[in-house]
């Protein structure tokens, strides 16, 4: 079943073993050519397993791999015309930046002035040309991020492979190298799989994103879809910080969702049964009825304002802009738009 | 309110501070001791000696024991002392340790990143190997060397050296090499290096430290062997400790101990030295990677 | 399947001298010696069967017995005694001490120092009509008694004593290098917890050395089976049998009294042992290690 | 022709090496080439040498002990026969008979001795006997445990003692002999014969050496004979019991035999032990160095170098048909025991290997033990060469 | 110079020095009990070390430390009524849990049913009751913050010093214990000190924030006020996610701020001179002209949106509610309110 339209990379039927733990079972998976697609998940659920499948780490035990319509599943690592970025960036310590850069180009017994002109074009792009006699440990985090990305920049090839490039760096540098990474992309335009389990990251860097649990793709969409029409429950609840308020309750044969006190009425006719009802922070505005409940927690985070409350024995949250007069023990009222409300039944599937 | 205070507090001398340092010096006495005794009494004249007082200072500083040993002393018919077999020595212990450090390092390569088959067990026989005595191996040995005619020859010496001192080198290395992240391995895969490439221009330049641990632990071991230079070596060859055990170990022949002495001195002095000169690089290759299990 | 078949190959071709090595040096040899016992092989190595007569001798054997009891007893306290002064060198060491290089020199030198002669200068330090015990007596402590290496009961523990003056200094290093690794917030959380030093030492750091300490009773033990040298440089055995050790005995058998079969037999059940020994504790570490891989 | 000979042997330190000179000259002379390979100790010696054999290379010539120690070398027919040097050189008729005994395996003469040592030796500082009153080096074991009581309660140590098995071996065998006689000592060593092993003489002997503890310092155990010597030398202690290569020590301090120290048979001595080297002729294969080892055996048993020879080892001669003149009176009273058919080969001519480490074990521990009572010790001794 | 209501912690002219280094040099700070006051401030300045002064693990060279109304400058670091809690937990790690809790009420040899009394009730509190027999290696990241925070529970004391108790783990565990963490103060009401250098802890957890950079204070207020009134560019630069937009430009001596095209009227009267305008992306509006540029990267949060625009040379940000369809490359115009924007002078500081 190979694809039409040639994939920039597609994964068929994939399968993982890790002794007789199957990691993966049965995965695929299409990126489109110049695509940023973002595994986003849990930890342990599968994703370096999936890349380094993909880069050719990992032994396959069943499936097929094709990158730029080629089957690679069986090539070797250095064969499949991919480059890639490691968490703890992996740089060969003994070696310069300019080594380090160079290393996979000497190997395969490149020309010397070919070398040197990748290397120029990477270290312009990265900045790095006044760092290249630097040995690794004489770098800060953000500088050795770059080598690690200008490694796999000089190899030319279509597709970068990123796993948590960003993890091991504070947050105000993971906040300015991400956007970095964004500009790398617009202007090299490379196919890009990029592993994190930071959703801010994923939100804002990737065109579609893979969201995973136990070596499954529980959904694949563009952020904005991913956020605001969230497959499942886990899917719901792993994206958005504060994580999106649940409601148990039930739908009635009449069209409403019931919890308690709360009734709202469904736009559309769905099947009677248990359901949750899930509300970002953001939707929930302060004032009316829907819903009430005593402040137990108010965060200022400058530009807006998180308040906690206890609705019914359950904590919800809710998002203003700026800040909040509201205080720790003061009863609110608040309301919803449910329009921007998501359904998921007992399955926690999405309805 | 408790009196104003400010400024740096009084240095205090703990009794936990004088007992540390009556502590380190008890023991500085008892490490040193049996060096102290030896230097003294390689310095002594054959009458201090007699009178058996190995506390007791040499009247004079005497250095003709230290001459006699090292060019003097006879073992047999010939009057050589320890010299000839020092250069023996750094023959044999030059190249059994270069090669074994150089096998281990390969070996901890190959079992920690490559996991090939097999792997599991070859390293458990190897550890195994370890723990048996070595003149089990003797008779065995010497048919096998001399059916290949490596037997009484410095390649002979060299390479029962070498096979005695993989487990030990190759467990140095596993456990470094599985310390490091598979991640760099990966890496050096993706850029195409094959695996001697990785070995060699990532993974043994990365492990300087362990090499230096690995190559002093080895060069002790090998320098102060006995028994395999003795029966491996050949009479061409046969190491500094032969001739040292020549010296001063006598049946029916009288001893000096003021040249037993120097002569051992002289033959722990290249390890010593070894030792003194870059004890800190052991220090740091230990703390690199040699502690975890 | 993992890689590539010919870079599999080359991971095989490098391990290649390796497996060679253990096939035929170390396993052509065992098989040959544990033959070889069952012979009645004297000066050289012959095919006369003897069954299990060599085996029945060597446990008739008082002085063989002695032996296993004096490895046991040896390996057990120079073992234990190294790592407990190395332990306390190291911590000593560690509580930031002046000239601290210069004490870890002088800790390590006896490592690099072959037994031959230093167990002459043991034998000179701990006889009692030469060493310690008449300076001692000279200086007024007429009591005072240091005679180990002449007393059949104690010669055995100086033979310990000297091991621990030659090893302790390498589990030093081992466990300083340790020490070095433990997180400073350790320190900093016991100090607020009001724990004194000598109990962090005891309840928090010496707990977590175990790797190292690991490390150094492995290198410390492969030593204590092939002791010999120092024994014969020391006691020579005696006072008595009283400090026969197994390698010993082997040697002597080998060497010097003409009986081939009845040293590898020695051999045989000295592998035997060390295997029973070493075996409960490496599947109790495979076992672990299995859990905590499953529990991940 | 080229005869080249390697030779290997334990002897190392100076005054043995010496010894070894004056074999080598003459060899040289006589158109040998020599080469040495020596290791010092025995058990080195041997590993050394066995592994040689093993290997398939040995040298040309081996040192041994006389008597059983090379049995298993020859019975493998590995050593070359010298019968013909034997017959030629007419050995039977200038050495005595037990030392041709030790040399001979099934009748065929296999090896060269060439040096004989004497164990029967008790030296005495005589300026410690002076002092204290003892005229005369005691010849019966209660006057020696009167003189050692005279000495101890003069405070000075009675008896230097070697605390080493194999030195307590040969101590133990001279008691012995003092108290079964030449004959029957030969029954216990060379047949183990059961009467003579239960008979009340080893009790005694095992008594009197028994008593030698309580006249021995506390440092003995595990002092080298060198040591003890020097006991003796410095007038710390009264005697030694001893091979004759203690003169060494004395001739190396200035000591003067006779003179200085005095060298008496140890008490109650009905003859002299004696253990001896010779050289032994591996079969190498090559033509030039079996020519090369009859020569070997020719010059080594030479009345001029064996004189030499035992000059500068303190040995004796292994023929009877030399000049004495230059060797000491020592050496000299042990030529006339000798030729007076007195010496009595030691354990370790008589009984294998095997068996001398066990004998070797069953005294050290047997000293090392005061709690070790001489009946069961007899017993146990007996046990020994019941196997 | 004692403050006359009794602080919960008073540091009066502090220095430190490691070797010849000053770190801290006269530093003062007053602490009120039951106040929550977040250290903020880039990697080295100085944080920990203040931090470690008042627990006591570092030598002071001048001044005093006061808690609760103690001089306690030289006592021993348990005798000072304080408990910490390490960016590493430093766990004892081959203890159990329970034993990691007691062991510091062992070794000072308290009654077994005081101990246990204790060890109830922070285990209940923090709900450590069914993890009591595991080791740290047992726990997850979460958990083993708790115990952290439980190991200085047990010693019921007035004040708690926290040291990035929260920098080691991951995005959604840190937003959650974030949250734990403020509720604990509430529920406690202790004096909590909390080093950190993410600013959306110390602006949702603090009563007051101390900015350090240096060793010097910047600004030691509360979160709103350091949010919106920035002592100082460095503060203002510090605080916020994306940065404040920064345009340097001149105060005229009619009253208006100008830079280049730019200007805008001041509502006060200012001394005429080099300054430098601040404005918080979420006050920058598009639409109206103002500010124009073009749209360099686009990053939707799902709750928000951050635009990046070239103005005039400089990137500026500013933030929507929701998503945005603006695309990279687009030129759009921007407003601002002046009633939210700073004003800095020529050495920095506030207008
Ligand atoms: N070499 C290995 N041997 C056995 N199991 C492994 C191995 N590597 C990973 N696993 C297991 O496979 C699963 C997936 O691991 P993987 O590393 O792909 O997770 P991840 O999503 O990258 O997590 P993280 O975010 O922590 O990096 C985990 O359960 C892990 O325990
Ligand atoms: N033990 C020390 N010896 C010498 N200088 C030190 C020591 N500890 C810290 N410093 C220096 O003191 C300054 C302040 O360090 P401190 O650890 O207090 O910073 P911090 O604000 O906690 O930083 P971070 O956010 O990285 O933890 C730094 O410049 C640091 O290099
Ligand atoms: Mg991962
Ligand atoms: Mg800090």
């Amino acid at each position: 079943m190979t694809p039409i339209t040639p994939s920039a990379v597609s994964v068929q039927d994939l399968q993982i073993r890790y002794g007789n733990a199957t990691v993966i079972n049965g995965l695929n998976l299409e990126i489109a050519p110049r695509e940023f697609l973002v595994l986003l998940g849990p930890s342990g659920c599968g994703k370096s397993t999936l890349l380094n499948a993909i880069a050719g780490l990992n032994d396959v035990a069943g499936g097929q791999i094709h990158i730029s319509g080629k089957n690679v599943t069986w090539a070797e690592p250095k064969d499949r015309g991919i480059g890639m970025v490691f968490q703890s960036y992996a740089l060969y310590p003994r070696m310069s930046v300019e080594k380090n850069l160079t290393f996979g180009l000497r190997v395969a017994g490149m020309a010397k002035d070919e070398i040197a002109r990748r290397l120029e074009h990477a270290s312009k792009l990265l900045h790095l040309d006044q760092l290249l006699h630097r040995k690794p440990a004489e770098l800060s985090g953000g500088q050795r991020q770059r080598v690690a990305i200008g490694r796999a920049l000089v190899r030319e090839v279509d597709v970068f492979l990123f796993d948590e490039p960003l993890s091991n760096l504070d947050a105000k540098l993971r906040n300015e190298l991400r956007i970095e990474i964004k500009k790398l992309h617009q202007s090299l335009g490379n196919t890009m799989i990029y592993v994190t389990h930071d959703q801010t990251e994923a939100m804002t860097l990737a065109d579609r994103i893979a969201i995973m649990r136990d070596g499954v793709i529980q959904q694949l969409a563009t952020p904005a879809e991913v956020y605001h029409r969230p497959a499942n429950l886990f899917v719901a609840g792993f994206i958005g910080a504060p994580a999106m308020n649940f409601i148990s309750g039930q739908i009635t044969a009449d069209g409403q969702f019931t919890s308690g006190a709360l009734s709202v009425p469904l736009r559309r006719s769905l099947p009677a049964g248990p359901a949750t009802l899930g509300i970002r922070p953001e939707h929930i505005t302060p004032g009316g009825t829907t819903l009430s409940g005593t402040v137990t927690v108010v965060e200022p985070m400058g530009a807006d304002t998180v308040v906690w409350f206890d609705c019914a024995g359950q904590q919800m949250s809710l998002r203003v802009m700026g800040d909040s007069d509201l205080q720790p023990g003061q009863t609110i009222g608040a309301t919803f738009d449910t329009a921007h409300a998501s359904l998921f039944d007992a399955q926690g599937d999405r309805l | 309110m408790s009196p104003i205070q400010s400024g740096p507090a009084p240095r205090k001398i703990t009794i936990g501070r004088i007992g540390l340092y009556l502590f380190l010096i008890s023991m500085v006495a008892f490490f040193a001791l049996p060096l102290f005794v030896m230097l003294i009494t390689s310095l002594k004249t054959d009458e201090e000696i007699r009178l058996a007082r190995i506390f007791a200072l040499p009247a004079s500083l005497n250095f003709s024991a230290w001459a006699t040993a090292w060019s003097g002393a006879c073992a047999g018919t010939i009057c050589n002392g320890v010299q000839a077999g020092f250069w023996n020595s750094i023959q044999i212990t030059v190249p059994a340790v270069a090669i074994s450090v150089m096998l281990g390092a390969l070996n901890g390569y190959a079992l920690s990143f490559w996991q090939p088959k097999g792997g599991k067990i070859l390293f458990a026989l190897l550890m195994a190997g370890a723990l048996v005595p070595y003149q089990i191996f003797l008779y065995p040995m010497v048919r096998a060397l001399a059916s290949v005619s490596l037997y009484n020859s410095l390649p002979g010496i060299v390479l029962v050296h070498v096979l005695f001192g993989l487990p030990l080198v190759t467990l140095l290395f596993r456990n470094y090499f599985i310390t490091l992240p598979v991640e760099l391995f990966k890496a050096a895969r993706i850029d195409g290096a094959g695996f001697w490439r990785i070995f060699f221009e990532i993974m043994l330049p990365m492990s300087v430290p362990m090499v230096v641990v690995a190559a002093m632990l080895q060069f002790t071991g090998i320098w102060n062997d006995f028994l395999l230079g003795l029966v491996f070596a050949g009479p061409d060859n046969l190491p500094m400790t032969v001739q040292l055990n020549n010296i001063v170990n006598t049946t029916t022949g009288s001893r000096a101990y003021n040249v037993d002495m120097a002569a051992t001195m002289l033959t722990a002095l290249v390890p010593l030295s070894i030792y003194f000169l870059s004890g800190r690089w052991f220090v740091r290759g230990i703390a690199a990677g040699a502690v975890k299990g | 399947m993992r890689f590539g078949k010919w870079r599999l190959r080359a991971a095989q071709l490098a391990l290649s001298p390796t497996w060679l090595t253990v096939i035929v040096v170390y396993l052509g040899t065992m098989a040959w010696t544990v033959a070889l016992s069952f012979t009645n092989s004297r000066l050289l190595p012959s095919w006369d069967w003897a069954g299990f007569a060599q085996y029945q001798r060597l446990f008739d054997t008082s002085k063989w017995n002695l032996a296993l009891q004096n490895l046991v007893i040896f390996g057990v306290l120079y073992v234990f005694g190294c790592l407990v002064l190395g332990f306390l060198l190291a911590a000593a060491l560690d509580r930031r001490v002046r000239f601290e290089s210069a004490f870890r020199t002088l800790f390590l030198y006896p490592y690099a120092m072959s037994f031959v002669v230093t167990g002459l200068i043991w034998q000179w330090l701990m006889n009692p009509t030469l060493g310690i015990q008449p300076t001692f007596q000279g200086m007024g402590w007429e009591n005072f008694r240091f005679d180990w290496v002449t007393n059949r009961t104690m010669a055995i523990y100086a033979v310990v004593l000297a091991g621990i003056w030659q090893g302790s200094g390498l589990v030093m290093v081992l466990a300083l290098a340790g020490m070095r690794g433990i997180d400073a917030e350790q320190w900093r959380a016991a100090r607020i917890d009001g724990i004194p030093v000598w109990r962090v030492y005891l309840s928090i750091i010496l707990p977590q050395l175990g790797p190292a300490m690991a490390a150094a009773a492995t290198l410390l033990s492969m030593g204590v089976i092939k002791t010999y040298d120092l024994v014969i440089a020391l006691t020579k055995g005696g006072p008595g049998s009283s400090t026969e050790v197994p390698a010993k005995f082997i040697m002597d058998n080998m060497f010097q009294r003409q009986n081939l079969g009845l040293a590898t037999a020695a051999a045989v059940v000295l592998l035997l042992s060390v295997v029973l020994v070493v075996a409960p504790f490496r599947y109790a570490a495979y076992i672990t290690a299995k859990r905590r891989a499953g529990q991940l | 022709q080229d005869l080249p000979a390697e030779v290997f042997t334990s002897w190392t330190s100076g005054g043995e090496a010496l010894a070894v000179e004056a074999i080598r000259t003459e060899f040289e002379a006589r158109g040998g080439t020599w080469e040495t390979a020596s290791i010092a100790g025995f058990e080195n010696a041997n590993a050394a040498f066995q592994n040689r054999v093993i290997a398939g290379d040995p040298p040309t010539v081996r040192q041994s002990v006389l008597g059983l120690d090379a049995a298993e070398l020859v019975e493998s027919g590995l050593a070359n026969s010298l019968q013909s040097v034997a017959d030629a050189q007419n050995w039977a008729g200038v050495m005595a008979p037990s030392v041709l005994d030790s040399i001979s395996y099934n009748g065929e003469i296999f090896l060269a001795p060439v040096g004989i040592h004497g164990e029967s030796w008790m030296f005495y500082s005589m300026p410690v006997f002076e002092a204290n009153g003892i005229t005369a080096a005691p010849t019966t074991w209660d006057e020696f445990f009167a003189a050692m009581d005279t000495l101890q309660a003069a405070g000075i140590t009675p008896i230097a003692w070697g605390g080493q098995a194999w030195q307590e071996a040969k101590v133990f065998n001279m008691v012995l002999l003092s108290q079964v006689g030449n004959e029957d000592f030969l029954k216990i060593f060379q047949e183990g014969d059961e009467a003579v092993l239960t008979s009340d003489a080893i009790v005694t002997a095992l008594e009197i050496f028994g008593r030698l503890r309580d006249y021995v310092d506390a440092g003995a155990a595990g002092r080298n004979w060198n040591d003890a010597t020097n006991m003796v030398i410095q007038g710390q202690a009264g005697v030694q019991f001893m091979g004759d290569w203690a003169k060494g020590e004395f001739a190396n301090a200035g000591l003067i035999a006779g003179q200085d120290y005095g060298c008496a048979l140890a008490p109650a001595s009905t003859g002299m032990l004696f253990v001896a080297d010779g050289f032994l002729m591996m079969k190498t294969g090559d033509a030039a160095q079996d020519a090369a080892q009859l020569l070997m055996a020719e010059v080594a048993t030479d009345p001029a170098v064996q004189v030499a020879f035992a000059q500068a080892k303190g040995s004796i001669p292994v023929r009877t048909d030399v000049d004495t003149s230059a060797l000491d009176v020592c050496a000299q009273q042990a030529m006339t025991m000798m030729n007076d058919g007195l010496f009595v080969p030691e354990h370790a001519i008589t009984v294998t290997p095997d068996m001398v480490g066990q004998f070797t074990d069953f005294v050290g521990e047997y000293f090392a033990d005061p709690s070790y009572d001489a009946a069961s010790a007899a017993e146990d001794l007996a046990d020994i060469f019941r196997r």
